[in-house]
């Protein structure tokens, strides 16, 4: 069968992945898309342990839940702000909302 | 046998979509990928006989945030016209480096570890009934607290996306 | 015990008194300038009574540490325990008289600042909070409340020299303030070694320094940590080279502040040195000494070099002070009973003698507005008090006996002479070359024809010649009659770990 | 009353308190208290001398001391020693001081600071007598610095002269550079004996506390001391400047008392030197120089004063000879007599100054003998006094040195220090001769000269009896009959009294150096005529200029000082401001601050950036703890 | 077990936010400062509901959450900030905004959030309250809809808060593999149980939680969204910022450390040094280029939390002992430091709604227009540079001695040097006060009695402290004490 390593490997590629997206990308959009990537990297992650290591406790699960949730709230509430930040300034690159710095 | 195909399959695709949604020149595109490798991590947890899970993933992921995404590319005027403008940074090198760093780290954690309690087997099945259970009795607390949290959120976005005089 | 007890509330008064008349001014409406001049007078004139108590009721024969207070503070809790933080005041025979000088310096301080128009009320709040700092530091006995009152009496000279100052105030202030307080990281830095290596959980230096004495703080220990407390105070007292602060501080700072600064503060470094270093780590000091030995040498000579074509009144005293405060530095690296009680006469001799400096050179620079000695000439035509007050000053500068320099000099040679007699000889050298460049002032300033420019200066008011004379009358005292001063200092400094006779 | 010696110096201390404080206000300036209090000082001596022979040789010295401090094993006492050589400086001192406060009245009437003027002197007159009390060698720096400032307080008295205030100066600070060695010295005889007291110190040593070798040391700082004091080569340059104090301060401080404190130390501390291997040597060598040096430089002066102070310069390098010769006798009978004649010429010089109105260059005066006939005939009674005339004074003493070099330092010594016999008796009489003889070289000045006051000739009488007469002290017969033990010799000792007697070959011999030396003076400025002089100037032009120009002392000195000393200075306080404060201080905070603006453009406000920081960040802890070894 | 008893005082704060919500929806014009005092009110309530938990015994909520000394102690923590940072907002709020009601209910909110983190002893809990008070900064910080400022601030936030989250999960799911649990006794005993072999993956995780925690408290190199957050926040908000989330997160490592992964301190400690060394010396090295006060305010937080975090790793490398004193020298630190930063806050408000001008330039002339906002600028500055009279100078010094453990001198010695260069930026800003006179037109002003009033109040506490902290002390003691005996159990510390 498919060891507990896989899902771990795929979980680490996907999480990088994300990690990736947000480093490269401009539009605050694709950002969140990839920090969706990174939370399913981690609620993978939750599942895969609750499954293999403590059956029955599902600990993992409930926690991967959770965040499922947390990623969703979060997305709204941050394409919210997204919006908002575009009305003002029509853009939402997030490199081009840089007057703050230094 | 044919799971462990299918499972190397769907892995592939996960990791190829998701490697779409980072990369893709368009927006719009990007959107395309991460819905198939949301999908896709769906899959990988009927793989793992875990179907509540999958289904919440199904409905919130592929439903919910993708809409979301996609009404947010709307809203913003992303990609409608895919407005001709580079959508990734000049760091990205650098960012590819440390994701790479990064990858290597974890890679290498899950595969040099020896997780404690592995059977090495395959996994056991989690029924719905003890999911539930541990969700709201023991986990009680943290679901008062999410409940607070998902009202936050929901005030917050309306409060914040709300049009006002003076925009 | 229970006289010792009382007296201790004297100490307590003389801490508490400006911190109160601090807060009073506070609340008093900044227009009463009147007010609060005389307000400070009289605290002035209590704290000259508070302080020459001290001195006198200071029993020679008695025991070191006299006219103890302690109220328990902070105990019992975190990583303290019994006494762990206490109020614990108290005198030695070097604190006290260094309390007598901060009562003189500070009066004639006070009624220096008499002048003094632009925000009147906040210059005497600072500079009372900056008087009782210095109090404390002499007062305290415990190493948290040293601490608190040394960084107390640095702050405030930054917004007096900076609001009140003169020539490239802003520079200045911020350079002294800045130095001065880097040297506290020093300190405070050796204070989180020794607390945690005699691991007493209490910060009651008497308690510390038996801890210094008994070998609880290891040898190597000692040696590591002496330089920080040494260095750390050493900036505050002009340890060469970083002195640097000292010109150019005192070069911008107002009169009254020159004085106190110059007279008292720069003796909290010496001080600090004895108390935390030789007292806390004996062992430490005694390794490192030839090292300030040498700095020491380095900075008499240097300082007196230097000041020999300086061209600023100001900046002639500052350098003098460098060079001076470089004998303390020999004093207390002689760890001998004569080089160590030279030492504290010479915290003394130059305390009074330095801020009478400045207040002449305040007196004149208000008239004339310049400190170029080439400006002037036959000064002493149209300012006689002024000049012989000046006069005075110089020769005890220049260690000419029957002032009290030459008897904390000569002390200071002898005990030098005791254990190092090339550097002995030097630092005689030195005080030669003080002469010649006090000599030098005095000829191209006061004497030869008068520049008819300076025609109309005004010799010094009656208040500036009251707290000169006060000045003056304390460098007689001490250079004329030394066992007042010798006889107190006596068990104190043979009390002293490492101090040999 | 001699262990009460200490009031001598108390009287005038007070004095000057009281003169300091109310001078100004009091009647007259308050010049008679000081007048009053010299007189009561010379009364008291009279008293201290009367009781200390009365004592008789076995309480000899008399002693008086307090407890002063103690820090520890550290202990000072103070207190006073009166013993011959004391006894002798007392004599010397208080008579003088009281001639000078006398003629003071006169000469300084109608100056500026007046009352000042007193107060100062009273001053001087007590940190003297306490120098020669002092029974021990701390007191005794003190009192002699406090002389020192006295002396740059006189000097520096016409302070709106600049050429008076930089003599103060360079007075005080050539001083102190002795001084330094003086009190190098001092302390490392504490160092080696553990004492200050000078009796004490000297059984130390006899008990062989000191090695040779650190003792000769020793007594070679404390010998720059006396040189310093006493202005022996290479120090004398200050002597001659301080001519720009007030006359009388001249006669008292620059020729009869200050500038022999030197001599005093020396001759107070003979047996030290004496057990410090060549250390006498040294001496005698150093006293010879200058006496050969500054008689020749006094030829060419042409300042009365100036000539004077030279003359000071080499009589004191003769008393330096004899206590190199190891006599104290000798050294101190010719500081005694000397004290008077050259008091006296002072006083006269003074004289004529006040005479002439202010004019004291020989080239304006001459032919003052028929203007002023006192102090023309006191002034010739003083320089034949100093010429060495038999019997003056003068005569005596220069014998005793004589004999004691005859006897202790061999024919070289002897033969240069009768060729500085010559010199003086050459310069003194050309003083006297284009002084007071031959017709005036400006009418116009002499038209106007006076004789001066009683109040000023009066001390020149007392001073000029005593020329003559002190000199007799040596006789046996003479001390005895004032009831000391016998004569000078026998009173004032090292080891053993020397009974006086008369070597008329020696007599005879400097006698005839005397007479050499009057003589050629009298030739060469018969009638104050000039031209032989000059002749002999244009002979040797350089020569004659070296001696005018004092062999370029003053102009080395300056160039030292200028060159080397204050540029060593520009140097140290241009590396003070640049590379102390400006690079080490500034630099340090200047580069604190760079490094905060190189970091600042880290904040790109660009958020992939700060990401990339997280992400990075993250990499880094996680690989560094894993390389540091979880 | 299950005993809904423990949270009276959550549930007041919960409620009065849920009720302003209403009675904005109820009357869309009420006065908004209405609103502002409500909240106080609420928070006040909150507050007095907390005291009679004050020498309560311990109580346990399913093991998840946990209501001690150390809870109370942040409890009145928050409940006192949310009171403070309410009645700063008032004034400030008015013609800024139309709406007040979410603001002011968020800020009860977020102050519930922090409570929770610092009571919850459960990874998830903790997890879900660390994002319930960040959600409710994310919006408060983007409240100026129309200033692009705050909108960009909130962006940055949010984008970074997410990743930075991520990250955590991701570090909190590895070592969920590594122990198999997430209560931090599990955990605890997880990882003293666990073999060598496991040693790539705990600290894998624990390095990704550290960076999660760390960017919640602001700590370099993950402290890059701080100034931007605090300059484009609402000021009173930046004033929350810097306190309650701050205060928020060192409960949360806190807890976490002392009680799960202080079993494998070995393996964090050199890393948390380190980063408190960057930490420090970032923050001042950059506070020293600013121009803005609120940006100078930011990093000199940032230097702030890198002594705090001195006292962390000083709790991984002293003894049990040390430990202890540490963490409660920390929290009288921290009881310090958000006494001067609310002193500061409302001083800077009163100036800031008088001038609306936020650069340190600004308050030129300050002490000559008004003499006592200056004064209570100064003491607060002071205070962060550990100057006598003021606060900082005792919690600092005391915070300081009791982490100097023999590994860490070095540090404690860097922390102190930082702290004098700090004194130089304080130095700049009293120079613009006191040595300038005012601009021309500047005319003498005076605070309106609210904020002049809190101001006083804050004064006199931040000397309080700072003279006396006795008191304070041993109420952090409590706290800490009890933060030990729950970790006590599984306290056997790596070899």
């Amino acid at each position: 069968m498919v060891p507990l390593e896989n899902y771990l490997v795929l979980s680490g590629i996907l999480f990088s992945l994300g990690v990736y997206g947000v480093l490269a990308r401009r539009n605050a959009v694709l950002v969140l898309m990839s920090v969706e990537l990174m939370l399913n990297a981690v609620s993978l992650n939750f599942v895969a342990f609750a499954v293999y290591l403590d059956p029955g406790r599902a600990t993992g699960i409930v926690f991967a839940v959770f965040v499922i949730a947390v990623a969703a709230a979060e997305v709204g509430l941050a394409l919210a702000i997204v919006i908002r930040l575009f009305r003002n300034r029509s853009t939402a690159n997030v490199d081009e909302a840089a007057t703050m710095r230094w | 046998m044919t799971t462990e195909v299918l499972w190397w399959i769907f892995a592939v695709g996960v990791v190829g979509t998701a490697a779409g949604v980072v990369l893709s020149r368009t927006v719009v595109h990007s959107a395309i990928f991460l819905i198939l490798s949301l999908a896709g991590v769906g899959a990988m947890y009927l793989f793992l006989t875990v179907e509540f899970i999958a289904l919440v993933q199904f409905l919130i992921y592929g439903g919910a945030v993708t809409v979301l995404i996609l009404l947010a590319l709307m809203l913003t005027r992303m990609g409608v016209a895919g407005r001709p403008e580079p959508v990734t940074g000049a760091q990205a090198p650098f960012g590819a480096l440390v994701a790479l760093a990064l990858m290597a780290t974890l890679v290498a954690v899950a595969v040099a570890t020896a997780w404690p309690g592995d059977l090495g087997g395959s996994p056991e099945a989690v029924s719905i009934e003890q999911i539930g259970e541990a969700l709201f009795e023991h986990y009680g607390a943290p679901f008062i607290i999410m409940a607070v949290l998902l009202l936050v959120a929901f005030i917050g976005a309306i409060a914040i996306a709300r049009q006002e005089d003076g925009d | 015990m229970g006289s010792g007890e009382a007296q201790g509330y004297v100490l307590l008064t003389a801490l508490a008194l400006p911190l109160l008349a601090a807060g009073a001014l506070l609340l008093m409406p900044g227009s009463q300038r009147m007010a609060a001049r005389y307000l400070s007078a009289v605290v002035g004139a209590i704290l000259l009574g508070l302080s020459v108590y001290v001195f006198l009721a200071y029993q020679a024969n008695g025991e070191v540490l006299q006219m103890q207070l302690r109220w328990p503070w902070i105990e019992h809790v975190g990583f303290l325990g019994e006494n762990g933080i206490s109020l614990h005041l108290g005198v030695d025979g070097i604190s006290a008289l260094l309390t007598l000088l901060t009562g003189v310096v500070a009066f004639a301080g006070t009624l220096v600042a008499w002048k003094i128009e632009y925000r009147v009320k906040d210059f005497f709040i600072l500079f009372w909070i900056l008087i009782a700092g210095v109090y404390g530091t002499f007062f305290a006995l415990d190493l948290f409340f040293f601490f608190f009152f040394y960084e107390l009496a640095v702050v405030p000279l930054y917004l007096l020299i900076g609001i009140w100052g003169s020539t490239r105030k802003e520079y200045g202030a911020m350079k002294l303030t800045l130095m001065l307080v880097g040297g506290s990281v020093g300190i405070w830095i050796g204070i989180f070694a020794v607390v945690h290596e005699a691991g007493l959980g209490t910060f009651d230096l008497p308690t510390l320094w038996e801890a210094g004495r008994s070998g609880a703080l290891s040898a190597d220990f000692q040696k590591v940590i002496f330089p920080f407390f040494a260095v750390g105070c050493g900036v505050l007292a002009g340890l060469w080279p970083l002195h640097t602060w000292s010109p150019d501080g005192h070069m911008s700072a107002p009169t009254s502040v020159s004085m106190v600064h110059a007279g008292v503060l720069m003796k909290l470094g010496a001080f600090g040195i004895i108390r935390l270093g030789i007292q806390i780590l004996p062992e430490g000091a005694a390794f490192w000494m030839p090292a300030l030995l040498v700095l020491g040498t380095i900075g008499a000579l240097y300082g007196a070099i230097a000041a020999l074509t300086q061209r600023d009144f100001k900046l002639i005293s500052g350098y003098s002070s460098v060079s001076h405060m470089g004998y303390v530095l020999i004093g207390l690296a002689t760890l001998n009973e004569v080089g160590v009680s030279g030492a504290s006469l010479q915290m003394f001799s130059h305390g009074v003698m330095t801020a009478l400096v400045f207040l002449l050179i305040g007196a004149l620079y208000d008239q004339a507005h310049t400190r170029d000695l080439r400006d002037f000439g036959g000064v002493a035509k149209v300012m006689p008090l002024w000049v012989v007050a000046y006069v005075v000053a110089g020769l005890a500068n220049a260690g000419l006996p029957g002032l009290s320099g030459f008897t904390a000099e000569f002390h200071i040679f002898v005990g030098a002479f005791r254990t190092y007699p090339v550097f002995g000889g030097l630092a005689i050298l030195a005080a030669a070359i003080a002469a010649a460049y006090m000599l030098r002032m005095f000829a191209v300033v006061f004497f030869g024809p008068l520049n008819p420019r300076w025609r109309d200066l005004k010799d010094l008011s009656p208040i500036e010649a009251v707290s000169a004379a006060l000045l003056v009358v304390s460098m007689l005292a001490m250079g004329l009659w030394w066992s007042p001063f010798t006889d107190r200092l006596a068990n104190t400094v043979l009390s002293l770990p490492g101090v040999t006779s | 009353m001699a262990e009460h010696a200490w009031m001598l110096a108390a009287v005038p201390a007070f004095a000057f308190v009281a003169l300091t404080a109310t001078g100004r206000h009091l009647p007259r300036q308050g010049d008679f208290v000081a007048v009053l209090t010299a007189a009561a000082v010379f009364a008291l001596f009279f008293a201290v001398l009367a009781s200390f022979l009365g004592l008789g040789d076995a309480a000899w010295p008399v002693l008086n001391s307090i407890e002063w401090t103690a820090i520890g094993s550290f202990e000072l006492r103070m207190g006073i020693a009166v013993d011959q050589i004391t006894i002798v400086m007392l004599a010397v001192i208080t008579t003088v001081a009281f001639m000078v406060n006398v003629f003071s009245v006169g000469y300084m009437k109608g100056e500026p600071r007046y009352w000042w003027y007193f107060a100062v002197l009273q001053l001087f007159v007590a940190s003297m007598l306490m120098l020669v009390l002092a029974d021990n060698l701390l007191l005794l720096y003190i009192a002699w610095e406090v002389v020192g400032l006295s002396s740059f307080l006189l000097i520096g008295h016409y302070w709106e002269r600049r050429s008076a205030v930089e003599a103060a100066k360079k007075a005080f600070v050539t001083t102190r550079v002795g001084d330094v060695g003086l009190l190098i010295g001092i302390i490392l005889l504490w160092d080696a004996t553990g004492t200050f007291n000078i009796l004490d110190i000297f059984h130390a040593v006899e008990a062989g506390a000191v090695g040779e070798t650190r003792l000769f040391v020793t007594m070679m700082f404390i010998l720059l001391g006396a040189m310093g004091k006493s202005a022996q080569v290479p120090f004398h340059v200050w002597l001659p400047d301080a001519m720009e104090g007030p006359t009388p301060v001249s006669a008292l401080i620059h020729a009869a008392t200050m500038v022999v404190a030197g001599v005093y130390l020396v001759a107070r501390l003979l047996p030290l030197f004496e057990s410090a291997g060549g250390a006498l040597m040294v001496i005698t060598i150093v006293g010879l120089v200058t006496a050969l040096f500054s008689g020749a430089v006094a030829f060419a002066q042409t300042d009365i004063k100036k000539v004077l102070a030279y003359s000071t310069v080499s009589q004191l390098g003769f008393m330096f000879v004899a206590l190199g010769a190891g006599l104290v006798s000798a050294g101190m009978f010719h500081l005694f007599t000397h004290a008077f004649f050259k008091a006296l010429l002072f006083l006269g010089a003074g004289s004529v100054i006040i005479g002439t109105h202010h004019h004291q260059e020989m080239g304006q005066l001459g032919g003052l003998w028929r203007k002023m006939p006192v102090t023309a005939a006191t002034f010739l009674i003083g320089s034949l006094a100093l010429a060495g005339l038999f019997p003056l004074a003068g005569f005596w003493s220069k014998d005793e040195i004589l004999h004691a070099v005859d006897a202790h330092r061999g024919a070289l010594v002897f033969l240069l220090i009768s060729v500085a016999s010559i010199m003086t008796a050459f310069y003194t009489m050309r003083l006297f001769v284009r002084t007071f003889l031959g017709k005036p070289q400006d009418e116009a000045i002499a038209s106007h000269t006076r004789e001066t006051g009683a109040i000023m000739t009066l001390p020149l009488v007392f001073l000029a009896i005593l020329s003559v007469i002190a000199g007799l002290a040596v006789f046996h017969e003479v001390g005895d009959a004032l009831g000391f033990p016998g004569g000078f010799g026998e009173f004032v000792y090292l080891h053993h009294p020397e009974v006086f007697h008369v070597d008329w070959g020696l007599a005879g011999f400097s006698t005839a150096l005397f007479v050499l030396g009057a003589f050629a003076a009298g030739w060469l400025y018969r009638g104050g005529r000039l031209d032989r002089a000059t002749a002999l100037a244009e002979w040797q032009p350089r020569l004659y200029e070296l001696l005018r120009r004092k062999f370029y002392f003053d102009e080395l000195y300056q160039a030292l000082i200028d060159r080397v000393v204050l540029g060593f200075s520009y140097v140290v306080s241009w590396f003070d401001r640049f590379a102390v404060n400006d690079t080490g201080v500034d630099g340090s905070a200047a580069m604190t601050g760079y490094a905060g603006f190189l970091l600042k453009h880290l904040q790109t406000g660009r958020v992939p950036n700060y990401a990339l920081a997280i992400a990075a960040g993250v990499v880094a802890l996680t690989l560094i703890t894993l390389a540091v070894g979880g | 077990m299950r005993d809904f008893t423990l949270f009276i005082p959550e549930y007041i704060a919960v409620a009065a936010a849920v009720a302003i919500l209403a009675a904005e929806l109820a009357w869309p014009h009420i006065r908004k400062d209405l609103l502002a005092y409500a909240t106080a009110a609420g928070a006040a309530a909150w507050l007095i509901a907390a005291l009679p938990y004050i020498g309560h015994t311990a109580g346990d909520f399913e093991g998840l959450l946990h209501t001690d000394g150390f809870t109370t102690y942040f409890r009145i923590l928050a409940a006192g900030i949310v009171f403070v940072i309410a009645l700063f907002s008032a004034q400030y709020l008015r013609g800024r905004t139309n709406t007040a009601g979410e603001y002011y209910s968020l800020l009860l909110v977020g102050g519930t959030g922090m409570v929770l983190m610092a009571a919850s002893r459960e990874l998830l809990t903790a997890y879900i309250s660390l994002e319930l008070l960040s959600f409710s900064l994310y919006i408060l910080v983007g409240y100026l809809k129309r200033d692009t400022l705050s909108n960009e601030a909130s962006l940055k936030y949010i984008l970074l808060g997410a990743f930075s989250s991520a990250m955590l999960l991701y570090g909190i799911s590895l070592l969920y593999g590594v122990t198999g649990s997430t209560t931090y006794e599990g955990v605890a005993q997880g990882l003293a149980a666990r073999g060598g072999d496991t040693d790539w993956a705990a600290i894998a995780g624990i390095m990704l939680i550290v960076a999660g925690v760390g960017f919640k408290v602001s700590a370099a190199p993950f402290h890059m969204w701080a100034p931007d957050a605090y300059q484009g926040a609402p000021l009173p908000i930046t004033a929350f910022l810097s306190t309650a989330s701050k205060a928020a997160g060192f409960a949360l490592i806190l807890r976490l450390f002392t009680g799960a992964l202080v079993v494998d301190a070995i393996e964090w400690r050199a890393a948390i040094a380190a980063l408190a060394a960057i930490t420090m010396t970032a923050g001042n090295l950059l506070a020293i280029q600013q121009t803005n006060l609120k940006r100078l305010v930011a990093y000199s937080s940032i230097g702030q939390v890198g002594y705090m975090l001195v006292a962390i790793a000083a709790i991984g490398y002293g003894d049990a002992a040390t430990a202890e004193n540490a963490s409660s020298a920390l929290l009288l630190h921290i009881a310090g430091y958000t006494l001067s930063t609310l002193a500061l806050f409302a001083a800077l408000t009163a100036h800031y709604n008088r001038t609306g001008d936020d650069s340190i330039a600004g308050l030129r002339g300050l002490a000559q227009t008004q003499p006592f906002l200056a004064l209570v600028i100064t003491a607060s500055l002071f205070s962060f540079a550990g100057l006598p009279f003021f606060a900082g100078f005792a919690t600092k010094l005391l915070m300081f001695q009791a982490s100097t453990t023999d590994g860490l001198l070095w540090l404690v010695g860097l922390a102190a040097a930082n702290s004098f260069v700090s004194l130089y930026y304080y130095l700049m800003v009293m120079r613009q006060m006191y040595l300038y006179d005012p601009p021309e037109g500047r005319a003498r002003f005076r605070p309106t009695p609210l904020l002049g009033g809190l101001a006083g109040l804050l004064l006199l506490g931040v000397l309080f402290v700072g003279i006396y902290p006795q008191p304070v002390f041993e109420a952090t003691d409590g706290a800490a004490a009890a933060l030990f005996e729950v970790s006590a159990a599984v306290l056997i510390r790596a070899p």
